[in-house]
């Protein structure tokens, strides 16, 4: 059993520095309230991995405006020109992954695999530096585990054992960045006792989750 | 008919029953106004849903319910919403049985440049390089030329978006099909002539006989 | 929409010779009636994908009984002794792989990726054969992809279009396998019509399955 | 007190509040009788549940909730129910806190054998090498001799379950920590002194000072 986190505790157990996994598609299904929380407490050099990091002023893209971020994994960041800037001027050093590699590559870390084989990329850009291995007459890349000291999640319930239910398309990257974070912390738009979610309909069971933020107001 | 259009309902028509289709951002998601009715197709945003419905009326968005360009959408009857693991899991592996692109550049060998070009938009290669190199059927669709200038060249000079050869190249003015002998001119479009089509094609189309216009 | 099948014209699919990725776990959520199908048509030769063969008499061990099978890929055949006669008697081609590597090695087919490196195994007779890669100092065996021509899912409750979901712990190999059969048949307990199921409650969405079984009687 | 009850009783103490912990077959699942009511712990069955509850009343199964050794169960208020990648991925990932398993001979490097004995008994791995390769703590209970003979070895002679160090050896005569310097006897059975131990044991076991009694 956990007793949900006040916003700003759970903010503040994320150190400067730290890699963040952040959940969200263009801002849908990020954990807003936390990410208000570090921006307010004035984080600096997070790298952040994310599918991609939203426009300014939603989501991911207010800690890139605040400045916390040095480093972003992605796999786009089209969408927010800030994001580009930062990029070109030096001040965000960004790594861009194709979105399928990108989930793969933290589902490896969760589920403790050394790496994946991939076609992605092959003939591409994304070869550079990396292992190439043949299987079966086929090229592959290797890629390997992106691990996070934390993974935020947004969720749309829990329960107080820490086991989440995601909504539509607000699932994203949350149900896989779930494993691989060293700590987990959820952001559920509504937290019910134990025993109320049918174990069916668990996405990320509660021992995954270090810490419950409080339901939104 | 502007070109969008003619581009989109050409597409359109290669849309099979039964199949499950992604639609890029911007023209590609044009294609989806033209499918004729009794076509039934389970369209994929690549953020999270099989099954994707159409604009919601004003006041029944749902946040938590949108397109991978972020506009809210609604879900069929039938519909599936998914992690981004199983939503790449059913591009990576084959499931796809087709996704429309845009396109920057594609060259005599079929390949497509479609995601950056250096200096100028970086923007990421987000979901493209995965859906070329897993859907069953890859179509670009997009305009033939840009500035005046070809789209289709000898060579890409952009960077790839995959070394896989695409399944047809719809533009305003052509449907070509890359095959392993080269690129074929499959059909033309309205009131543009093959030579029309040559000038403003770098690369060597293969032109069979007489080369039929498309029926839109 | 997919029209319901009878069991026995959902078991003449399966010619002789075919890989059979077969969901269940000790008989739980195994396709039942599919397999008594394949066993009164008289199968031959298939090889079995799957956790285990259960014991004799129920589920897999059933296929094994009556000779249908000349191959099985599986963690665990401990329960089930006439598997153990017929691989000492050679009838039967065993091949023994860890049940976390089975199941990533089927995922891996099914969701295209040319393998994916693994620590198990590592410093036993599992490494027989196989490459080992190092990444960042870690030794790991590089593990392929296993496809099966069919893949024979037991569901709880599916739709028209073929939408599955699962109960508690029949869950298992199935919708990992759902991925990884060129053809997919569902043997789902019952059948609602197409809107009936939550698209969150839906775990294998239905373009994946290609021939759904008609209602258990 | 039999064997197998001091062994589990013993087990039962290493168990830490709320931990993630899966019961091999067997011995090993004994263990959960004897965990404090005040403990609260997740038990995690491999085919597919985190929360496995009590045998159901008679009359009361369901088939569809088996534990791995196929016995029905029931759940814990909290439980959720997961498919084996999902099942493998929290053993592999490194989210499984403990998992007690039964062996066939351990030896001086704490290397454990319990899947095979080659031309007698090949019943497959099972999950056995996923849970000893990626389970944070590995404890291995088991007697501590077979028919009279140690299996307590210098190097095991049966085929290896993993190349890592298990966490703790528990027998009905001693406690057993395999460290980077070897077998370190850090409790003995109840009625057993510890050359009775040493005697049972062929790999050499340190020994420091007075060695305290299991405390049961």
């Amino acid at each position: 059993m956990k007793h949900a986190l006040k916003t700003q505790d759970a903010a503040d157990l994320i150190p400067d520095g730290a890699t963040l996994l952040v959940g969200g598609f263009m801002g849908v299904g990020s954990p807003h309230r936390l990410i208000d929380a570090i921006v307010a407490k004035g984080a600096r050099n997070l790298t952040i991995v994310a599918n991609d990091t939203a426009m300014p002023g939603r989501g991911i893209g207010k800690l890139v405006s605040a400045g916390c971020v040095s480093k972003i994994i992605a796999s786009h960041i089209g969408l927010n020109p800030e994001t580009q800037q930062k990029m070109i001027s030096g001040e965000i050093d960004v790594e861009l992954v194709p979105q399928g590699t990108l989930v793969e590559r933290i589902r490896a870390a969760g589920v403790g695999l050394g790496g994946i084989l991939t076609p992605t990329g092959i003939g591409t850009l994304v070869e550079d530096g990396k292992q190439k291995i043949t299987v079966d007459g086929k090229e592959y890349l290797l890629e390997t585990p992106i691990h996070g000291d934390f993974a935020l999640l947004a969720a749309y319930r829990a329960d107080y054992v820490g086991n989440l239910e995601y909504s539509l398309t607000a699932h994203n990257f949350n149900p896989i960045m779930a494993l691989a974070g060293k700590t987990v912390i959820a952001e559920p738009h509504s937290i019910v006792p134990v025993g109320m979610i049918s174990p069916d309909s668990v996405k990320t069971p509660g021992i995954l989750v270090d810490h419950l933020l409080e339901r939104a107001a | 008919m502007d070109d969008k259009e003619i581009i989109a309902r050409r597409v359109a028509q290669e849309i099979r029953p039964d199949t499950l289709v992604n639609l890029g951002i911007g023209l590609p998601s044009l294609v989806a106004n033209h499918l004729p009715k009794e076509v039934h197709v389970f369209f994929q945003a690549e953020n999270g849903v099989i099954g994707l419905g159409a604009r919601p009326p004003e006041g029944m968005e749902d946040p938590d319910l949108t397109d991978a360009g972020g506009a809210f959408v609604t879900a069929v009857p039938g519909a599936a919403s998914i992690d981004s693991a199983m939503s790449f899991g059913l591009i990576r592996g084959g499931h796809l049985d087709m996704t429309v692109l845009g396109g920057l550049q594609v060259d005599e060998r079929g390949y497509l440049a479609n995601w950056m070009i250096p200096g100028k938009m970086v923007p990421g290669m987000g979901g493209a390089m995965d859906l070329v190199a897993g859907a069953k059927q890859v179509i670009v669709a997009m305009v033939h030329t840009a500035k005046g200038r070809p789209k289709i060249l000898k060579e890409c000079t952009l960077p790839l978006t995959a070394r896989r050869r695409v399944s047809l190249i719809v533009t305003e003015m052509a449907v070509i099909e890359p095959t392993e002998d080269g690129l074929v001119l499959r059909e033309t479009g309205p009131g543009v002539s093959v030579d029309d089509i040559l000038t403003a094609t770098e690369a060597s189309l293969i032109v069979h006989g007489d080369v039929p216009a498309m029926r839109l």
